[in-house]
């Protein structure tokens, strides 16, 4: 049965105020268009999860979404800070809270939640003045060698939105490229809403198997959104805007002009058909070149 | 780091035939060996990685955190996820088997490290000037750097001279050196060997092999040790005998220049 | 620089006596030329690990290679038993030893040596009767809920054999189908052995490079063995001979017969490529017919 | 468990209609709902779950411990890794995710069990016969049946009648039940309700829902209660009103007979 709905229906329906929220993606496949509708909903009290904030959290944060921050990476990746964010924490008091992490730590955390363990262990954190400054990074004691190493708590977000390549009608999503934790995001959440390119047949699915990172049985929707993750990029389709995120810091850097992008390109349109409608060069210029995978016969 | 605003700061070298930030990234490149497993970050550590497999090192295994194995970007990186990342790389992973099946497995030979302040003993923080709770800086955080620091078999430092930013003390720290929060790294059970090297713009400074404390080891051509000692903030050791830094040589400049920053054929920021 | 040796001088050169050894393969991709070398090479005293031991270790156990047996589940698939492994260790005294955990215990075993961390917790084991049978599962108390939980202890073997569908001359190797455990165990191994029906170029790798689950970096030797892991089978290549699977029942219950087996099928030939001279007809009855996965693009 | 063996065993059915084998994979497929995700086995539980997938549950998910999730096997796979799992499947992962991912998550709803001993409270032993150290028959093990009975959600049971294989107590537990090793589920922390309904050759025994003990609930048609009270090595309870087991329809063993077991277009062993 099919799940595909609007973006405007699924953040309605799957996204409430006060939700623990995961929009994920490593650089690639970072759902802008969600994150938009969600600041156009006005959803309000969230803790937004992410390696990397990214600038899609540092509007989340500038438009008021947000009450907690967890993270590993508080960068603009290649091009400066994330001023939204660094304003809010270097205010007294800080408008925003947060929990820190390192990648290994986040990324551990998700597959704690995706393996449904309460923690999981890793050796690190040693020397470092993290722990102090979360009380959440403690240890256990290895029951073969006496060492202690160091555990995080599982991540079970109440709602995880991954944006993907493609998908069938019931959620099986296919994704190549870099893959960052998205599934373990996905099957650690409580609901998933699926973000596509391309919504194909399950039979293009099904040809290849072994792509589908999430299966429809963890997925409750399906959003059909070309080029929905602009400004970061989706491979094989279309390039990372990188004009963007350098522009970014100066936007940032402004709250007027923060106001000012977030009011013409996020409240001021109606979705993103229309921001894609408004920026007619986009395409032409970031379109992705073909560069071919080749094919393998699943035969017997 | 762009590194237009390397270039952009006028050579230091003689007769400006290179800018800082390229003697940076030839030096850098210089400590790599062929056939080397290297933990690779954007900015300059990519650009002496990307020189060293276009010389001296074309075996050398270049590994982002963003899960590309054998990557051969055909433009310079903007971020540590860039598409020229993945496309034609030899393999791509989840972060989960990165951080677990490369990085704490041991398989990481090399890793590169920068910060805003890094001490006397290697001690290096990314994370924030100040106190924790109410930062003056609040600064991006850790990434892979504390796990990078910990696992890598040796990690290189990368950055500029500076007694704000070599200081006697960090406000944090985020990765660990050869003297951390409790103790050596022994001690602490780290597996990796620490910051042996730290590259900078004027010398090399590199690990007491007894004490891990940071102690010059070699000046670039026309500098001084006082012009070193004026950028570090502790009372800097001098080894007796300091290596000798070669200029980089017309022939890596013009790789540098032509073949690592002069490949971006990327589009938006590189158009 | 190529890794490219003859199966003869990859088991020459990197299994010993003594090893614990992996010759990975959930049914597909099981290397029995690997296994068939090192009868033939007269190896001893192997501790041997596999979740299902399988006609390929049958046979290891029935030559005379291993003194230890570490597993998970020791039937014929869907065909009877292991004959050779039951006689060891319904004999007494048995003359085998084992080591015995669940699929899940065995996977998690594996995570853990990949990961380099001394044990592997899950969720497991409550109310049966394995943690007596085998003292090396024990538990931890988790720091965040209190609540304790199973223990495995890695696993790190000294060589692990994979057997994929094709890889570069360096090892970096791909895997479509079922994916088993061999990702793992080939991380957790100090030596690893790739065994592929193809050779490719680099370039074929560098064109696909999510389906790629062993880096070069982590192997030691390649070797090229076309139909290498019949009477298992590679998707794409070649199909599962049942046939086979099923005679086994009658050969393995009668040691007479398993010897004959053994003289004729193993000692009495001298590699993989004369196996196959021997039995034209496997090719015509067993090749695949193709089922094509279509492509993908990787450009920006 | 092949088919041929099932059907050689001359009907127990009514006029010989169908084969024993034949009437229980009927009573276990209509033990699943439409749209439920399945652990599925080899032999028994496959032709039930495909029976069903092909009559009341078109919506049926199909998962095998090798990986392959939503298989649709164009041919009666003759193991629980048969290519034919693979091709045209939803997905295939690594059996890492399976066991985290999917069954210790609680993904999965159904799984099917059997084994050489059953207990009056549903503990199973597929491990050993007599004493684990010097065995008098050495079984195949548990592979994933252990994570199986305490992380699906709900287990059915699928075994022939036969004294010595229904006892009051399993030599060895491999898959706990409702009283195992140290007590009940919910005391020993297991997340799955366990096995709630055992389809036999004659007849469906069910948990009584407070003391976890397995009870007569339905007599297939033509049986007596004292022809499964033989086949039970302890004093079973019978259900005050026992639930009536319907027959195959001539369509059920139409579909079963040319869709999933005359579907095997298998090589090697099927042809």
């Amino acid at each position: 049965m099919s799940k595909v709905v609007s973006m405007r229906e699924a953040i309605a329906r799957h996204v409430n105020d006060g939700d623990v929220l995961v929009i994920e993606g490593f650089t690639h496949l970072i759902c802008f268009a969600a994150a938009h509708e969600i600041i156009r909903q006005r959803r309000r009290d969230l803790t937004i999860c992410r390696l990397t904030p990214d600038v899609v959290y540092d509007q989340m944060i500038a438009a008021g979404c947000a009450t907690t921050l967890v993270f590993s990476w508080a960068g603009n990746p290649g091009a400066g800070s994330l001023h939204a964010f660094r304003r809010a924490v270097e205010s007294t008091p800080p408008t925003l809270a947060i929990e820190e992490y390192s990648h290994f730590g986040m990324v551990a955390r998700f597959c704690a939640g995706a393996a449904r363990l309460p923690f999981w262990s890793l050796n690190n954190y040693q020397g470092t003045d993290l722990p102090a400054a979360n009380p959440q990074i403690r240890s256990v004691t290895c029951p073969y060698t006496g060492r202690t190493f160091a555990t995080v708590p599982a991540l079970n977000p109440d709602v995880t939105i991954v944006h993907a390549q493609r998908a069938d009608a019931e959620g099986n999503a296919q994704v190549w490229g870099l893959l960052g934790v998205q599934k373990e995001a996905a099957f650690a959440s409580q609901r998933v809403i699926v973000v596509v390119e391309e919504l194909v047949d399950s039979a293009v699915i099904r040809a290849d198997p072994n792509r589908t990172i999430i299966p429809g049985l963890i997925v409750d929707a399906v959003v059909v959104e070309p080029w929905g993750a602009h400004p970061s990029y989706a491979q094989g389709f279309y390039d990372r805007d990188n004009a963007f995120y350098l522009a970014w810091e100066g936007i940032s850097r402004d709250p007027a002009k923060l106001e000012a992008y977030l009011a013409q390109w996020v409240y001021g349109i109606a979705d993103r058909e229309e921001y894609l409608r408004r920026q007619p060069e986009l395409v032409a210029r970031l379109t992705a070149r073909p560069a071919m995978s080749g094919e393998v016969s699943y035969g017997y | 780091m762009g590194t237009e605003k390397q270039r952009g700061d006028g050579g230091g070298g003689t007769g400006g035939r290179y800018a800082p930030a390229e003697l940076m990234a030839c030096v850098a490149a210089r400590e790599l060996c062929d056939g080397e497993v290297v933990f690779v970050g954007i900015g300059l550590p990519n650009l002496a990685c990307n020189l060293a497999r276009a010389t001296h090192a074309p075996g050398l295994v270049l590994i982002y955190e963003s899960g590309a194995i054998g990557a051969q970007p055909e433009r310079l990186p903007v971020s540590i996820g860039d598409p020229s990342l993945v496309t034609g790389s030899l393999m791509i992973c989840g972060m989960a088997d990165v951080f677990q099946f490369f990085l704490q497995n041991g398989r990481i030979e090399v890793g590169f490290l920068g910060g805003a302040q890094v001490d006397r003993w290697g001690n290096i923080n990314t994370t924030v000037i100040g106190d924790y709770a109410s930062p003056t800086v609040r600064l991006p955080g850790g990434g892979g750097a504390t796990e990078i620091a910990i696992h890598a078999r040796r990690t290189l430092i990368i950055a500029r001279l500076d007694p704000r930013a070599f200081r006697e003390r960090v406000d944090f720290i985020t990765s660990p050196g050869h003297r951390a929060r409790g103790g050596g790294r022994e001690a602490l059970g780290i597996p990796g060997a620490g910051p042996t090297r730290v590259v900078t713009d004027k010398a090399i400074l590199a690990a007491n092999v007894e004490t891990g404390e940071l102690e010059l080891a070699a000046l670039y051509p026309g500098r001084t040790v006082d012009e070193v000692r004026a950028g570090v903030g502790w009372a800097l050791r001098v080894r007796d005998t300091l290596e000798k830094v070669p200029e980089p040589t017309d022939d890596d400049l013009r790789v540098l220049r032509e073949q690592v920053v002069g490949a971006r054929r990327g589009r938006g920021a590189d158009e």
